[in-house]
């Protein structure tokens, strides 16, 4: 894979745009891939994130499904076990779960299952997170359900050059990929983005802001708020390590400990639940492989054990925010 | 399966109808009432007043039909979309704005009124509605359920999985599918490759009907046949009422992306409020004065209620960490502290 | 819905017959062949030399019947029972025995045999199947898919939601329901309210055949049907075999515990295999001396793939985090290593 | 809730013979209680919990469902919404996965969703885990799934008199109760239970050993195990200390930080997958409130990053075991 991002002419877009044009990369470039969920086709998609590609494609590339997720992600892994390169849109993540038993059952299973007869070369995208004033179950991040499935890979991407670069190596991947997609970033942000097809690895964090006072750990949507973060640090002569995990699973553990043993001080920020969130991995792979390095308490900063509020009016007190990112990162420099 | 029907689509009764003038003077408040709720629910969204709204117009007889058959006794298990039948069923009006503006206050439904809150994850109310209804043998109330589902949820396992429930434990369930046309952006023929719906009914081995959705009598009629035989020990009866979903999906969709509005126009003919009047004028039971009388009093009775709802107080930051478990757990109660004002 | 029967109970033919004597004979071989498996599956089970084992005794033409209307081509999907179909579509005897022992050998099913695994997690092979049916489409390759499930499998929401998807998408899928009158201790009273689960086929605008499950020849030529619908573009079928679970669920199972054996004794009389036979005998192609020759040569073959799975390598420690991924992850590295008998 | 032990007589029972007293009590004492599920009711249950039970209470009170498991929790939580007292069984806990979304969507959020006007007061019990043989996905430990969910609590007991009083407890309990019982255990361990009714306090970690060298947290069928290690440990003279975390969520952190501040090294042993499993979650509450006690680095002894082996003649290599524990406790000792 094209580690690096080409030299070609960029664009300005946003996430959404970015995904879009990935998936039609790949449409074009590979027959065998197939786009298809709820509203996908005609509407392409709740968000656009297929826009126009049924037109172009035709329906038998892109096309609607009846209301069922179980039934989205079985038929998905069926056309898969049969040779095909299913795209599968869950229209939130929220929605994943009536499709949690095809997932946890048969996805990252049946490689293994079958002793590498059949594999399952699916990538399943979906929007997650809040910050948006969504209903409810719209701002779920269920991500760490899917880190604790063995045989899945989990890609949440930040911005929207990295978004379509790895998500052209999802679907160029020989096994299943959930590719999460922040809602708050669709279009929140907007940024040069190359044109032509690329890929980025998957399985490697990128530190996306370098420091020596401490490290903050977080992926998608988290990113910009610990880089806003960072930067009001910075104001105060405080430099912080900002690390964007990209992939939680396969884990990056070298880029995270070498961050640790530079800094000595780690926190990690999590839009989901604190207690069992993804945070909680990365916190105890720190504690075992850098213990040594540490001058402070590794702090989580995440959502709270409650649902995510579904009501806008609060939202903003669950979310992290740039305000409580740096009252743990006094914490641990204080310590 | 032919349609059930009490009224043209200008409101002429086909025949002899199954209701008192009163009762369908009652009916037609209802519906009105709804009708007025939706068309203030848009304004207010778009003053900011509401939340993200999923309008039923064109639904209410559908919705009203089926709520004008239960007690007050009996549950009621909305999807998202039955803001009419809540209404009608008894859900206070400032609640309902409450619960629109997405304001915790409008979260939890008063005493006594006996409806689930609006689900959002489709389907999920179906198995548990068949709960909600065998409660009742426990206690020895003879109360029934109607949950409501769209077309679209019937792809759901869910569905089939609480209909196969009802239907081996002769719940006393009536399962509503307001078959609109539409699932967002889905039509009905890319749902499902059968007319309709209750055709299903027979492979759970009980009763399929299927009623012209924007005719109150025929809906409020077929609702009450299924209630009584719940009632009666009979079980669960599967009712589709045929509609269509005249606004967008919700106040943030926009149907130009998928459908033209031709078909619109063909069902707005065949609005399930305006027939009802024409149905009591036809009776002399119903005039101009009287509709303006009513429309000015619902007015009133909205404005009182928007009234009350912005009186209600902001939520609290620390409330989104309540009400969680029984009793406040340590790392809420920190939470909790922390939103309260103080560090962690 | 009456049920498709070519044989009386006795075997003798109701009338002409839509296979020829050779295609019969044929067909009785993989009958024969799938009983003499099961009967040494559970005397290997007690030796310890197999693993937990589902039997199938008395559902053989079910099975089998099915696995006849493929072509080498199509695609056989299982659910844990269906070691009959699985065997007469083409999976060698080693790999099977070495599968039900629980041994790693036995999970990579040979390549060019389109079989999936068997499948523990109920229902879920049912919408896989409808992908992998439709997968030929792509190709330009004409395949069909059959899906097995059982009685108490058509509970699960997987069912409904892949019986649609199919429907929808019209995909060359055969859905074959063995109603074997349990699931594990629950009556198919108690899993349905419906005499016969094909009912639930025009909910879903399909085909819905039900055959007598012991008679090889209904279940094949129905199947066939089925199959050539499908071939021809002409969408998916439910197919459901009527027939009975002789045996214990499992080999663990205890049926004393949840039925009495009265049942079952009536079903034994209707035993496929030996309706298969006297129809054949009624054919005059057959008789105890071939009878005897043909089982002679079973057992050998059976003994030759036992000692041929006995010959397989016992599993290496580490292969049990092999092959999770295309390409190992420091985490399984890391596994891998420590299981060689480094430490981590 | 008494949290002592009645002092009334004691017989020997084996787990599952302690479940099916506690289920017997339950419905004696409560009418709302209700029993069902997949083979419960004539045949008892595959394991026997619920064995005699249909005939002594009847058809209405214990019965069989329909196959469909997001039909028996979705039952469930309507009868519990309506006021009754359900508790429903999943065959195995590798077969809650086609009710996540019942379990996701609405088991915990009922309450706050409402604002307390509606709760779901729910026991969903389900044996879990390996070590005996079992065929695919029917050792699958799901614990950290259900740990990630707002508002249900998770309750593992590790010996036959805790699982009569925990149980009890969590049928008493407002709120819903996941009960995951070690198929290891069932007939694996017999002790002294208290005949009668008592309850055990949810949200309680306990000592099962006390030791000064280093802490083990485990929980369910791990706790064997751990004592095991203790057992050999303690010949050379090495005290550890086993904590038996017996409710994962709510979590008991005092327990935890105490027991971390006395020996100064932590061990986390579990059998479901490591990466995402609840350990992850035991190692991050320590390196937040612990670290400075701390003197080696957490870690973790759990099942690999692959699927719970179901071929049963390699399945001891996957499942941690009192050697892997012993290797792990030298290595933070030697630390
Ligand atoms: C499980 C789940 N999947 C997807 C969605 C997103 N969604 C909300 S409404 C809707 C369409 C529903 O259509 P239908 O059931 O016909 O009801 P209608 O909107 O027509 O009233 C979809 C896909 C959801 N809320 N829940
Ligand atoms: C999702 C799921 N739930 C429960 C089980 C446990 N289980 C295995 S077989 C079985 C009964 C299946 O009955 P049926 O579908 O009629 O098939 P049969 O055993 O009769 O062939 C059950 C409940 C399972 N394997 N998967
Ligand atoms: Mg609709
Ligand atoms: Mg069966």
């Amino acid at each position: 894979m094209s580690a690096a991002m080409p030299q070609t002419k960029t664009r300005v877009l946003n996430l959404v745009q970015a995904v879009n044009e990935a998936l039609d990369l790949a449409l074009e470039r590979d027959p065998r891939v197939l786009l298809f969920g709820e509203d996908v086709g005609k509407m392409g998609g709740v968000f656009r994130a297929s826009d126009g590609l049924q037109a172009k494609y035709g329906e038998h590339r892109v096309f609607d499904t009846p209301l069922a997720e179980s039934g989205i992600i079985g038929y998905g892994i069926g056309l898969a076990l049969a040779g095909m390169r299913p795209v599968a849109e869950i229209q939130f993540a929220g929605f994943l779960y009536p499709a949690l038993d095809q997932i946890l059952s048969h996805l990252g299973r049946y490689r293994h299952r079958t002793r590498g007869r059949y594999s399952v070369p699916m990538v399943i995208r979906a929007p997650y997170g809040g910050g948006v004033h969504t209903p409810e179950q719209h701002a779920d991040s269920p991500e760490a359900v899917l880190c604790h499935v063995p045989g899945v890979k989990v890609v949440i991407p930040s911005s929207p050059e990295r978004a379509k670069g790895l998500l052209l190596a999802a679907i160029e991947d020989p096994d299943p990929v959930f590719f999460l997609e922040a809602i708050k970033l669709y279009r929140g942000v907007k940024a040069e983005v190359p044109e032509g097809y690329y890929t980025l690895p998957i399985g490697k964090a990128r530190i996306v802001r370098e420091g020596d006072a401490a490290s903050l750990f977080c992926y998608g949507g988290m990113v910009e708020v610990c880089q806003k973060a960072a930067e009001v640090a910075a104001k105060e002569g405080v430099e912080l390590e900002v690390v964007d995990l990209e992939t939680l699973t396969p884990f990056d553990l070298e880029t995270v400990v070498e961050s640790v043993k530079k800094t000595g001080r780690a926190v990690v920020v999590y839009e989901a639940m604190r207690t069992g969130g993804f945070g909680a991995e990365v916190a105890a792979r720190i504690a075992e492989e850098a213990i040594d390095w540490l001058e402070a308490p590794i702090l989580r900063v995440a959502g709270w054990d409650a649902p995510y509020p579904p009501f806008s009016a609060v939202e903003h007190h669950y979310r992290p925010d740039a305000k409580r990112v740096l009252e743990a990162v006094r914490r641990v420099l204080r310590h | 399966m032919d349609t059930v029907r009490y009224l043209q689509d200008d409101g002429t009764p086909l025949g002899e109808l199954p209701f008192s003038a009163e009762e369908l003077l009652s009916g037609y408040r209802a519906l009105r009432r709804a009708r007025h709720f939706d068309e203030r629910a848009l304004v207010l969204q778009r003053q900011g007043k509401l939340g993200v709204y999923p309008p039923f117009r064109g639904q209410e007889a559908a919705q009203v039909g089926v709520a004008l058959a239960l007690e007050k006794t009996d549950w009621l298990v909305p999807s998202y979309r039955e803001t009419a039948a809540v209404l009608t069923h008894g859900l206070p009006l400032a609640s309902t704005i409450l619960y629109w503006r997405a304001d915790p206050g409008g979260w939890r439904f008063p005493e006594g009124v006996r409806i689930l809150p609006f689900y959002i994850p489709i389907a999920t109310q179906i198995p548990q509605a068949v709960g909600v209804a065998q409660a009742g043998k426990y206690y020895g109330e003879n109360w029934v359920a109607a949950a409501f589902i769209g077309d679209g949820g019937t792809s759901e396992g869910d569905f089939h999985e609480g209909l196969n429930f009802a239907s081996v434990f002769g719940a006393p369930v009536l399962f509503v599918v307001q078959n609109n046309g539409w699932a967002i952006s889905v039509p009905t023929e890319k749902q499902m490759k059968v007319r309709s719906v209750a055709s299903r009914a027979q492979g759970y081995g009980i009763p399929g009907v299927v009623v012209d959705g924007n005719d109150l009598v025929a809906v409020w009629k077929a609702a009450r046949d299924a209630v009584e035989r719940a009632r009666r020990g009979e079980g669960p009866t599967l009712l589709e009422a045929l509609t269509y979903r005249i606004a967008p999906h919700t106040s943030s969709d926009d149907p130009g992306r998928y459908r033209t509005e031709e078909q619109t126009e063909l069902w707005k003919r065949k609005d399930p409020v305006m027939r009802t009047r024409r149905c009591l004028e036809h009776l002399g039971v119903w005039d101009e004065e009287r509709e303006k009388a009513l429309v000015d009093e619902l007015e009133a009775e909205l404005l009182a209620a928007v009234e009350e709802a912005d009186r209600s107080p902001q939520p609290e930051p620390w409330s989104i960490v309540e009400e969680v478990f029984a009793e406040m757990n340590a790392d809420q109660k920190a939470a909790w502290d922390y939103l309260q004002g103080g560090t962690r």
